[in-house]
């Protein structure tokens, strides 16, 4: 028991609880610095556990013992839970130290660094748990937590409304969850994972369907907590909470907890339900990727994107490559929360430079010209957006290979991959189109000191969303964290596709191409009316050289200069606008599925239950001999059908 | 002697026929005599099966019963009072403040 | 022979006087006629109790009930109806589903009925000769103790309740 | 019997009496406060009775621990298990809780009050110890004629009127219960509920046991406000003293399901062909979940919502009656203190709701941001009566269902599996109106300017139940060793 890798184990489930609570009690002033503290700690003993504890070391304790039932709970450690721990470690720490400057003006910033404390330790209770009944407790407490911080602000008018919606999306997952663990603990008396996994693999005595049922449960939980489709409209809505909350659990963490549990859990899962898993992740791919268009909220953007990205780690899991899926989280967990600091880095420089109350810091039609007012941000988002859209040198390339790879090579619908290709030009597109909006554009204004506690953080995660943090060959799919993982986890050998790296990048790098011709157009017009002027000036000055060169070469020229205005003014022109329009339309359509399908439903729902409640109540005359009636015929009825 | 089953019947049409006044009338101490009715015929049982028994325990019980009921009666006729002081009501179904 | 034919003919007879005056009550509206048809009930059942070889119980049946709750009901009938010379009246409700469940319920009954009521076969009868009060006596004291002190804190019980509930004054709020 | 014997069988009589000490200290107690009422009318007179009253309490918790017994007693008529004393001392908690309520001071005025409440723990101490059913039925009108009054006790038209209502309603179901309970006598010639299920077996023709059964059972499910027989509870609950509602909806129906328990356990022993009465429960279970759910959906009075909400955890708690196993018991108990505990915390919440004059839910908007730390403890509250981890109601809810998974896999009774599958759909319905309040609580704004006050002594009453509510789920196994 009191060895040290149960006590480094829970060394890094405890100190953040106990770091939060000194937060808080810390008060406004000193609480970021002691949160601070703590998760550097953390930090310091992941990566000290992940050098010294074995695979496989787990630590258990009874929770409830009823006669010969017990339920156990326990800690697990392997290189999946160690790895996703130090992300976690170090993503949090990274997002205090940012919180410490961006949350400096906030009344109760002691309440924020304990949440953050509690939502940490609630997050390593789901990476550490060795038994999926703890992992719900932890579930619960998480979803509970961010809850809180998504209504941190709850005197405003949004925050509130929309962590009660995340509360209820999320509730209908857990209730799938609840059912999974049922399932699983009446056929196989245990809960333990790890035990689970060997039953598992020993041919499992269990019928198809209650097998069906399980992974299907698991997956739903999977689904509310990651936000997939349909569940995923809370994500975008919970972007209300403040910024660096935003990138530690809507897009590094917590939402990954969802493709950390279905990683672990993997081989439970039937191909029935594995091919399910696959078309909702391209489903929601897609549509996430089609709804950032529309969206001018620079947080939004960021948070449909992550929608996008997780249907990616889903659509790998329902492929049957979970190593691609959790390779793709901790790639997306660097580079995401680097966008998400960005996008905090900005909010915070209009807030601290414009007082205007109407004025709305996070609409990108405000922005403008950003890159020579906040340098490093600048990079960072340069880079980071590269990342995600793919493009070689950098981490999101080396993971989205992967995860296509795997969805071309399994038997998963046609249309599965095709929504994965068409996501990667689309994601492309739409971060360009921000990219652009935000950083070029004529609204130059002076320079702004970005604070170093700002710096610091972006310019970790900038650095970890380069390839050679993982493997030292930019287009090798094989690389250290791969290679680790494929020895605990399930990982069938990946068909090799050569024309897949090219036609990704080719699709991304036209997707930025599209952005920039959309966003930069009037950028377009000048140079090639410049270059018009400079004809002209040429033709001027070789008028009696060369007539000939002159009505030949440079009328050619001219001519083709017209037509290649004409087709950039008209065709081109229009084809850009038109698919800009498609795309809006269609962004917008798939709003309004969202809106009214999604959320119809559960409307449907709610009047349903009202209306039987208001027949069930009618009863309830106020009469009470009528209730004599009522409750005699009850009993003849009963009589009547029992004998 | 008397078969058993007959004395069932008996209390068997008691107890009707009090269910039947309890839902029937309006007034609130009609639907108490009601009650009574079924009180009577679960006793007429007790002691009806209690002929043979040497320990006569369901003539006991029938005792207990008509105490309980005197109890009872006494509880509901002061509520039944309070009633008919506040809302000037004696009968049952005319109090509707509560429902929904 | 003889005693025992009396005695079947006088339950035939008590059964019937109870039945018929339970029905009365059913349906008269009268209430005052209502009640009245209650003591007969009650006195018939008490009638059938002693030949019941249950003394006792129809003494305190006769005593409890005719003395206690019909005095009571009558004087709950008094305070609350309007006392102007007319006849008390209570009008009838609900006749249908009352008809309806009394049929069904008769029917479970009859049922029932067809098949034998499979009497408990009780020990032999006790050594010591008592008599049926002093058997009941007996029990009270020993076995049924318990009981007995219960119903005296019930007894207690309702008293204060019912007493402090009829007896106090309390300010309408509404 | 001899001379002799009689003797012996006397003085082993009086003997055994002393292990009713704790309930004599009640009855002494109870009469002592009477006498006090009667004797002291100064200025502090309720808080005065208040502490008697709690001393009185104290004074009976000191006496179960001093008189210990396991098994029968008193000739069989009352026993023992090793659950009845914790279970003592929990409706002994339950009580002194409901007397600190806030409001409850138009009731304390008067030294009934405090004497009908503990009439109603004395007739719940003897029902969880009942062997037989002559005491069993006057135990059970003790608690019943006691609720009748307490409901008229709130002193208003409404309160008369549900105490009318409830009254009939239950005089009716007790009549019915002790028709079928005549017929028990008939067939089984004994109430002692040792010797009934012999005595059944003489006969081996149901017929009449079951309509005997049924009708005994009408009685049962009236007090556990099951449905058919739940229509009485919403009116009283909504009229009745917060208080004295607080303590009938849980001690009484606790003790009962205790006996029903038991008494359904001694059907199991028969080998007589009996109608399948866990099918029926089910079927009463499913209904007044689907009921109390459905109904409590639209309330926007508190207390009636409450009362909705009580009918559908019958329904629940009855599942450990229908799985019938010894785990069933112990989920079943555990569950009946959680949502004892639970049910005392919302309700000194209603209570608190109306000494402000706030009837609706709807009044609550915008008070969680004026005190939150009553908002918090009652969203703890409120999230645990849903089932919702981390709070005791999950873990209770947990080992009900748990118990009732495992009965059906061995018997594969398809009726199970639909409890099963319609229980917890029902715990997802109770969501929406239980998160009602808090998300009236938090999220509502309003215009109102009222100002409220809200006491010390009430934030730490709902922090003790919340935490308590807590502390039982992470510490479960604490509790489970209490109470076995």
């Amino acid at each position: 028991m009191v060895d040290l890798n149960s006590i480094l184990m829970l060394a890094i489930l405890l100190l953040p609880l106990v770091g939060g609570l000194l937060a808080y009690m810390a008060g406004n002033r000193g609480g970021g610095v002691t949160i601070a503290t703590v998760f550097a700690a953390v930090l310091g003993i992941a990566v000290w556990s992940f050098l010294t504890i074995p695979a496989g070391t787990n630590l258990q304790a009874d929770w409830i013992r009823l006669g010969e039932y017990s339920f156990a709970v326990g800690l697990w450690y392997d290189q999946l839970t160690g790895i996703m721990v130090m992300v976690v470690a170090l993503i949090a720490l990274l997002v205090a130290v940012f919180s410490m400057e961006y949350m400096k003006h906030d009344e109760s910033r002691a309440r924020y660094f304990g949440l953050l404390g509690l939502f940490a330790f609630s997050m390593y209770g789901i990476v550490l748990s060795s038994n999926l009944l703890l992992t719900f407790v932890f579930w619960e407490l998480v979803g509970f937590s961010s809850y809180l911080l998504i209504g941190f602000w709850f005197d405003q008018v949004k925050p509130p409304l929309s962590s009660f919606k995340a509360f209820v999306m999320n509730k209908v997952g857990d209730a799938g969850f609840l059912l999974g663990i049922f399932v699983l603990y009446a056929y196989f008396k245990t809960l333990n994972i790890a035990e689970l996994l060997v039953l598992a693999e020993a041919g499992l005595d269990i019928p198809d369907a209650m097998l069906f049922m399980a992974g299907l449960g698991l997956f739903l939980a999977a689904v509310g907590k990651s936000a997939q489709f349909p569940l995923q409209t809370w994500l975008p809505d919970a972007m209300t909470g403040p910024t660096p909350v935003s990138a530690l659990i809507h897009a590094a963490t917590m939402v990954a907890a969802g493709v950390y549990l279905l990683v672990r859990v993997f081989p439970l899962l039937s191909p029935d339900v594995l091919q399910l898993i696959g078309v909702i992740g391209g489903v929601t791919a897609f549509t996430g990727a089609f709804a950032a268009f529309a969206q001018n909220d620079i947080k939004k953007i960021l948070a449909y994107s992550t929608v996008s990205q997780l249907g990616y780690m889903v659509m790998a899991i329902g492929a049957g490559f979970p190593v691609a899926a959790f390779f793709h989280l901790v790639t997306h967990a660097f580079f995401k929360a680097g966008l998400f600091l960005c996008a905090g880095s900005i909010i915070h420089y209009f807030h601290e430079t414009n007082h205007d109350h109407d004025f709305d810091a996070q609409d990108i039609r405000n922005m403008g010209g950003l890159r020579a007012v906040l340098p490093i941000t600048f990079v960072t988002f340069t880079i980071c957006t590269l990342s995600l859209a793919g493009i070689p040198l950098f981490s999101g390339f080396l993971s989205k290979e992967l995860v296509i790879g795997g969805i071309l090579s399994s038997d998963l619908p046609s249309i599965v991959s095709i929504f994965a290709l068409v996501s990667v030009f689309m994601t492309a597109a739409y971060m360009g189109r921000l990219y652009f909006r935000v950083f070029f554009g004529t609204q130059v204004k002076s320079r702004f000191v970005e604070n170093i506690k700002m710096k610091l953080p972006l310019m970790v995660l900038t650095a970890l969303s380069f390839w050679a943090v993982f493997t030292l060959n930019p287009f090798g799919s094989h690389n250290g964290v791969t290679d680790s993982l494929a020895q605990i986890i399930f990982n069938p050998e990946m068909a090799h596709y050569t024309w897949l790296p090219i036609l990704s990048v080719v699709l991304a790098v036209s997707g930025i191409l599209v952005a920039y011709l959309y966003v930069e157009k009037g950028m377009l017009v000048k140079p090639v009316s410049a270059s018009k002027k400079i004809w002209g000036g040429l033709s001027a000055n070789n008028f009696y050289l060369d007539y000939f060169h002159r009505k030949i070469v440079a009328g050619g020229a001219m001519k083709g200069a017209s037509f290649l205005f004409f087709f950039d003014k008209k065709i081109l022109d229009r084809l850009i606008d038109l698919l800009a329009k498609a795309e809006v339309v269609f962004a917008h359509f798939v709003g309004l599925i969202d809106k009214h399908v999604v959320d119809g439903l559960v409307k449907l729902l709610a009047w349903t239950a009202r209306f039987a409640g208001g027949r069930t109540r009618k009863l309830q005359s106020g009469n009470v001999q009528m209730y004599f009636v009522w409750a005699l015929f009850g009993l003849l009825i009963i009589v009547y059908f029992l004998t | 002697m008397i078969p058993i089953e007959h004395y069932i019947v008996l209390s068997a049409a008691l107890l009707i026929i009090g269910l039947m006044i309890i839902i029937i009338k309006r007034n609130a101490i009609m639907v108490l005599v009601g009650v009574e009715l079924i009180l009577n015929a679960a006793n007429i049982n007790l002691v009806a099966f209690a002929k043979n028994d040497p320990l006569l325990t369901g003539q006991m019980m029938s005792l207990f019963v008509i105490v309980i009921a005197v109890a009872e009666s006494a509880v509901a006729l002061a509520i039944i009072y309070q009633v008919y002081r506040h809302q000037q009501v004696s009968n049952i179904d005319e109090l509707d403040e509560l429902n929904g | 022979m003889e005693q025992i034919n009396f005695n079947i003919l006088a339950f035939y007879g008590f059964a019937g006087l109870a039945v018929i005056s339970a029905l009365m009550i059913l349906m008269s509206k009268n209430i005052i006629h209502s009640v009245f048809m209650l003591v007969l009930v009650f006195l018939s059942v008490a009638a059938i109790y002693i030949i019941t070889n249950a003394e006792f119980v129809g003494v305190t049946q006769i005593m409890v009930y005719i003395g206690g709750i019909l005095i009571l009901m009558m004087f709950g009938v008094m305070l609350t109806n309007r006392i102007d010379g007319g006849k008390m009246l209570t009008e009838h409700r609900r006749i249908i589903p009352a008809v309806l469940l009394g049929l069904g319920l008769a029917f479970v009954f009859y049922s029932t009925l067809q098949t034998k009521f499979p009497l408990a076969e009780f020990g032999p009868q006790s050594e010591l000769d008592k008599s049926v009060t002093e058997t009941i006596g007996i029990n009270f004291m020993t076995h049924q103790l318990v009981a007995l002190e219960l119903t005296a804190v019930l007894l207690l019980m309702a008293l204060i309740g019912a007493a402090f509930l009829a007896g106090s004054k309390f300010e309408d709020k509404k | 019997m001899k001379q002799s014997e009689f003797i012996a069988y006397i003085t082993t009589l009086i003997g055994e009496f002393g292990y009713l000490l704790p309930e004599m200290t009640l009855i002494a107690g109870s009469l002592f406060l009477v006498v006090l009422d009667l004797l002291y009318k100064g200025t502090a007179a309720a808080t005065v009775r208040t502490l008697a009253t709690l001393v009185v309490l104290a004074a009976t918790s000191l006496a179960i621990d001093a008189a210990p017994i396991e098994g029968a007693y008193l000739n069989g008529v009352l026993a023992q298990t090793a659950v009845t004393p914790t279970l003592k001392y929990f409706f002994v908690l339950m009580t002194a809780a409901v007397l600190l309520y806030p409001n409850s001071r138009v009731q304390r005025r008067t030294g009934e009050y405090q004497y009908l409440i503990l009439m109603v723990l004395l007739g719940t101490f003897f029902l969880i110890q009942a062997q037989n059913l002559l005491l069993f039925y006057v135990a059970l009108e003790l608690v019943s004629i006691t609720s009748y009054v307490l409901i008229a006790f709130s002193f208003q038209r409404k309160g008369f009127e549900a105490g009318i209502k409830y009254l009939l309603f239950g005089a009716m179901s007790s009549g019915l219960m002790l028709y079928g309970l005549s017929l028990i006598y008939g067939l089984s010639g004994s109430l002692d509920l040792a010797l009934i299920p012999q005595m059944v077996a003489q006969s081996s023709d149901p017929t009449w046991l079951n309509l005997a059964l049924m009708l005994f059972f009408v009685g049962i499910f009236f007090k556990l406000a099951l449905v058919p027989f739940h229509i009485w509870s919403p009116d009283a609950y909504e009229a009745g003293p917060t208080a004295a509602i607080a303590l009938i909806s849980v001690l009484p129906k606790v003790a009962i399901l205790v006996f029903f328990y038991q008494f359904t356990q001694l059907l199991d022993t028969t080998d007589v062909e009996l109608f399948n009465w866990q099918y029926a429960l089910s079927i009463l279970a499913i209904g007044s979940m689907f009921v109390g759910n459905l109904s409590a959906l639209r309330q926007n009075n508190a207390k009636r919502m409450m009362a909705y909400s009580s009918i559908a955890h019958a329904g629940t708690l009855l599942i450990g009656v229908i799985v019938g196993t010894a785990f069933g018991y112990e989920a079943m108990l555990f569950y009946a203190v959680v949502y004892g505990v639970m049910n005392v915390g919302v309700f000194y919440f209603i209570d608190w709701m109306e000494k402000n004059e706030l009837e609706n839910i709807s009044d609550l908007a915008g008070l969680g941001r004026q005190f939150p730390a009553v908002g918090v403890c009652m969203t703890v509250l409120l999230v645990s009566l849903v089932g919702l981890p981390p709070t005791g109601g999950f873990s209770a809810k947990l080992l009900v269902f748990s118990s009732l998974w495992d009965v059906y896999l061995q018997s594969s009774d398809s009726y199970l599996l639909w409890l099963f599958a319609l229980g917890i759909l029902n715990s997802a319905i109770s969501l929406f109106y239980y998160l009602k309040i808090p998300y009236y609580l938090f999220l509502k704004t309003t215009n109102s300017t009222q100002r409220y006050r809200v006491g010390a002594v009430s934030v730490v009453f709902l922090a003790c139940t919340a935490l308590l509510v807590l502390a039982i789920f992470f510490m479960a196994d604490l509790l489970l060793e209490m109470l076995f």
